[in-house]
């Protein structure tokens, strides 16, 4: 990762650059890669296994629509990857995941900061929140996200670095990844088993576990 | 895992190759299940769609007096805005379009999006949600669309090939969905292709009650009984909800893997249960209509008909998965 | 074991009375399954029967343009003398009757037992034996009949509507037969209800090839591979048997417990090496129409049209598991 | 089975009555229905699993037959119980053991001594050899039942008495069924196998071994 690392030591300074964001879905690519299989399972559990192929599928269009109009700028790849995602995965999470993308690119300032990045990341969030008619403790993706902005916002008000923002909201991501377990699903295909949810992570956090896990280490 | 399949990346691509061979009647473009003689000038078109893993429903029920195009997505996935914005622009006849939308919040984000782009055509939409076995609240996404899904393909598709306009067509839709209720239950898990192992485990004892399309485990587990007392489990929760009275259509599918036979003893039951309640049954199917992949188990869709909507049922319909009256 | 049953004793009563209940156009008699119009004065009648447990077969093609009477015997037992006495006595409408035999010992003793005491009645038989998997010499019981029979019944029924007189309908229907062969691969066993458990154990990662309709183990057991090479197994099986010529009617056929998105993957197949061999599929039927219980697996059946067995084929049929036209 | 006993000692001298074969075709039942399943799977291994529930069957229905019309004469047993199996069994074993007792009813003189049961038993076989258009040796209930018929038919050479001489049939045709074990079936449902088929009891032989057990059964 010592590309990466590189990378984020220049984004300190002058801001997130393009190589930047492009590293991060290409990480996070891998990591889903890495994961289908667990992902598949927890959406076994309590929805219809298809979870752990869809962003394998997405994460893998993505990169084809790099290579084949490589983004000029952060809001190009953000934009990109989210109507990638739109249009290539389907289901629930394509829409979900690829509008927060857009968003967050299309709220995205220049130069990209931690701060603009806290800002436009949040945005995304919300974006899911309100196309998903859900919110934080539904059991979805948003328990991870939600808390990984939070650190974030909080890391900028608290001037901290990005390096470290970005591990803390990873970790916040993870954290309410797993906090998912004990929760009964209000939103998507796992509410349909009402208590029987109850006992399993939901696949979509622990994606989005991983997607921030990914930007953690792109960064480090 | 084993299915007569060439890879589990190639499937649904694959089977659509067979569905374009078999039936020269439909076209197939961009993961998009034509009628060949689409658009239709001035006529209403239905465009549908959703997961794979469910035939015939929906690339099966294209074709006169239903569907003017589905859209299929991968196994269990819903299709992407831009199939749907594809069979939307190609279908419309200058009269608009009707989406009829299975209630999951993949198909209904998906739908949405590709509705907001489709600048130009006249887009209405129905969704469907008949199953029972979801209680409809704040708490959960709603109530599933199944079975329903069929009946309404078949009576709005009826009417639109009777010239209604779209404001008609979408308003016999909902009531159509409206009248209908659903209940599933499943014998066996079924496997998806990309996970490659059974999405439940389910002792050789058990069922699942209330379990949906897309081998979501149920609300409960029960020991395996006779098809009589599991009829009537499902018989009573439609009952509950939207109680059996006058002329009904009833559907008992088969989820894929059921054999015809087993359809027959439910369909029995679920008949003289009715018989039970004062009801009658006047139009019905027995087969398999709106599967799972290869699971073991069936549903029982109901609705509560009219005079109107049993002549729309029995109008002519011409696809591969329901044909009379041509 | 799990079925959606009463009890395995009554299987076949109940799924009759499912049959009934569901297709008014059908009426249930002592394990008869009759057209509701029979007799038809001066038309041939058609008379089939067989074991339960192949469903939509025989039962499910008693309609218009095919069968007057099906004879459904126990699961996987052909069915006794008095009831295709009762049968034949019934359709005949003056014309005479033809008896579609599947040739298994049973089912041609127990035909063969009917029809010496069918006095009065002009009976004539087809034997169907289409299987190319079972060797005819000497030393077998001969080829089996398996699904060029809803070809014989579908062709000859037609024929028979038409007001063709027994003589003329028998020699098609053997036409058909003489033109037709099948062969099928499991890819896993069947469950009989009175047996309880599975007829043979398969290993998770072979097949059998060359099984027939009823649960017996095929000629050979085989790895896995893709729908590719099975479909080509199948069809070299049956293009070194009958050279694949001409127009060509198809049958993908599923065993019971076969996704239909499968038999279109398996149709892909067929259909692209029919066209390698120079042939062309001119018409065909994809899905379940000769079962075997909950088995999962194919089988291909195909025959070799003219332009009056086209003709035949394209007539109006109304039957539940056979429908166009009407 | 003192009464069986009984039946058969009358029997000796002034021949077998109709209670004898009233009590066989009970027996018959009996051991079929114990039997059931170990013929089912035979009939698994190389048919459609269905002879063990198909002869079970049968015998009940014929018990019904009996109790319905209560049969005056060894004839009438016969007869009555070969049209029952004809009429209620279906399959290849419905028509063959039906025309086996039928054939061998109307065959029947009287009184039935050794000598006419047994030229009356193998009048019955050869409706099997006919309708079946088999063999000794082609793997099928022939080779439990021309053993058989040949022990019986030696009997009465030898003056062997009725009670021995079931005996003796009824270890032919369990030898004889046996013997099916390393033969290639040439009739019936198993024949579809081929080589397949070797290694396995053919199930109508072994049905016939219980039929003939049952003969000496009622016999001792
Ligand atoms: N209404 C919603 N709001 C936010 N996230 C949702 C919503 N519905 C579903 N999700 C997320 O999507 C995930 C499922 O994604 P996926 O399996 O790809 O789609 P599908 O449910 O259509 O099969 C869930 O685990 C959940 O995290
Ligand atoms: N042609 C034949 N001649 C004599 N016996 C036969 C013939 N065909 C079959 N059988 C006997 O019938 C037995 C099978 O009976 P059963 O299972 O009841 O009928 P089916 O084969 O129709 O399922 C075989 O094991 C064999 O002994
Ligand atoms: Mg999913
Ligand atoms: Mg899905
Ligand atoms: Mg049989
Ligand atoms: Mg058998």
């Amino acid at each position: 990762m010592g590309g990466m690392g590189e990378l984020m030591d220049r984004g300190t300074g002058e801001g997130m650059d393009t190589a930047f964001f492009l590293a991060w879905f290409e990480d996070a690519g891998r990591l889903v890669r890495l994961q289908r299989d667990r992902l598949t399972a927890l959406d076994a559990a309590i929805g219809d296994a298809d979870h752990g192929a869809n962003l394998d599928r997405g994460f893998t269009e993505v990169r084809q629509a790099f290579a084949e109009w490589p983004p000029a700028t952060p809001v190009q790849a953000l934009v990109s990857a989210g109507t990638t995602l739109i249009r290539r995965v389907g289901g629930a999470s394509g829409p979900l995941y690829g509008s927060a993308f857009r968003q967050m690119g299309k709220s995205m300032d220049s130069p990209v900061t931690l701060a603009v990045f806290a800002a436009a990341f949040e945005s995304g969030v919300r974006a899911v929140e309100r196309l998903g008619k859900a919110a934080q403790g539904d059991k979805t993706m948003l328990d991870a996200l939600v808390p990984a902005s939070r650190e974030l916002t909080r890391a900028v008000q608290e001037e901290i670095a990005a390096r470290e923002a970005f591990e803390r909201a990873a970790r916040a991501a993870e954290e309410g990844s797993r906090a998912t377990i004990p929760l009964r699903a209000r939103r998507g295909r796992a509410s349909y088993l009402g208590e029987r949810s109850v006992g399993h992570e939901d696949p979509g956090a622990a994606s989005a576990a991983i997607i921030m896990a990914a930007l953690a280490a792109v960064a480090s | 895992m084993k299915k007569l399949i060439n890879t589990a990346e190639s499937v649904v691509e694959d089977a659509l190759n067979g569905l374009a061979a078999a039936h020269p009647s439909l076209r197939v473009r961009d993961r998009v299940v034509y009628r060949a003689d689409a658009p239709r000038p001035g006529k209403v078109a239905l465009v549908s769609g959703g997961g794979s893993g469910h035939e015939p429903l929906h690339a099966g029920f294209v074709g006169h007096g239903m569907l003017d195009a589905a859209c299929p997505g991968d196994v269990f996935t819903s299709p992407v805005p831009d199939q749907i914005l594809d069979a939307t622009r190609a279908v419309d006849g200058g009269a608009g379009v009707l989406h009829v939308v299975k209630n999951y919040t993949g198909d209904v984000l998906n739908f949405e999006m590709a509705a907001e782009l489709c600048a130009g055509v006249e887009v209405a939409k129905v969704i469907v949600d008949d199953d029972v076995a979801v209680q409809d609240s704040l708490y959960t996404a709603g109530r599933r669309g199944t079975g329903a899904t069929v009946f309404v393909e078949k009576i709005a598709g009826a009417l639109a090939e009777e010239g209604a306009p779209l404001a008609e067509v979408a308003r016999v839709a909902a009531d159509v969905d409206g009248r209908s209720r659903s209940f599933g239950i499943a014998l066996t898990s079924c496997t998806s292709p990309a996970a490659g192992k059974p999405t439940f485990d389910l002792p050789g004892d058990e069922v699942e009650l209330g379990i949906g399309i897309h081998g979501e485990p149920g609300r409960a587990r029960v020991p395996l009984v006779s098809a009589r007392e599991l009829a009537a489990i499902a018989m009573e929760a439609i009952h509950g909800d939207l109680p059996l009275r006058g002329d009904l259509l009833v559907m008992v599918n088969g989820m894929g893997s059921t054999p015809l036979m087993e359809l027959y003893v439910v369909f029995a039951e679920v008949e003289s249960f009715v018989r039970g309640k004062g009801a009658r049954v006047t139009r019905s199917l027995v087969g398999n209509y709106v599967t799972s992949l290869d699971m073991q188990g069936f549903s029982v869709t109901v609705c509560r008909l009219d005079d109107d909507l049993t002549r729309l049922w029995d109008a002519p319909v011409e696809t591969p998965g329901l044909r009379w009256g041509r």
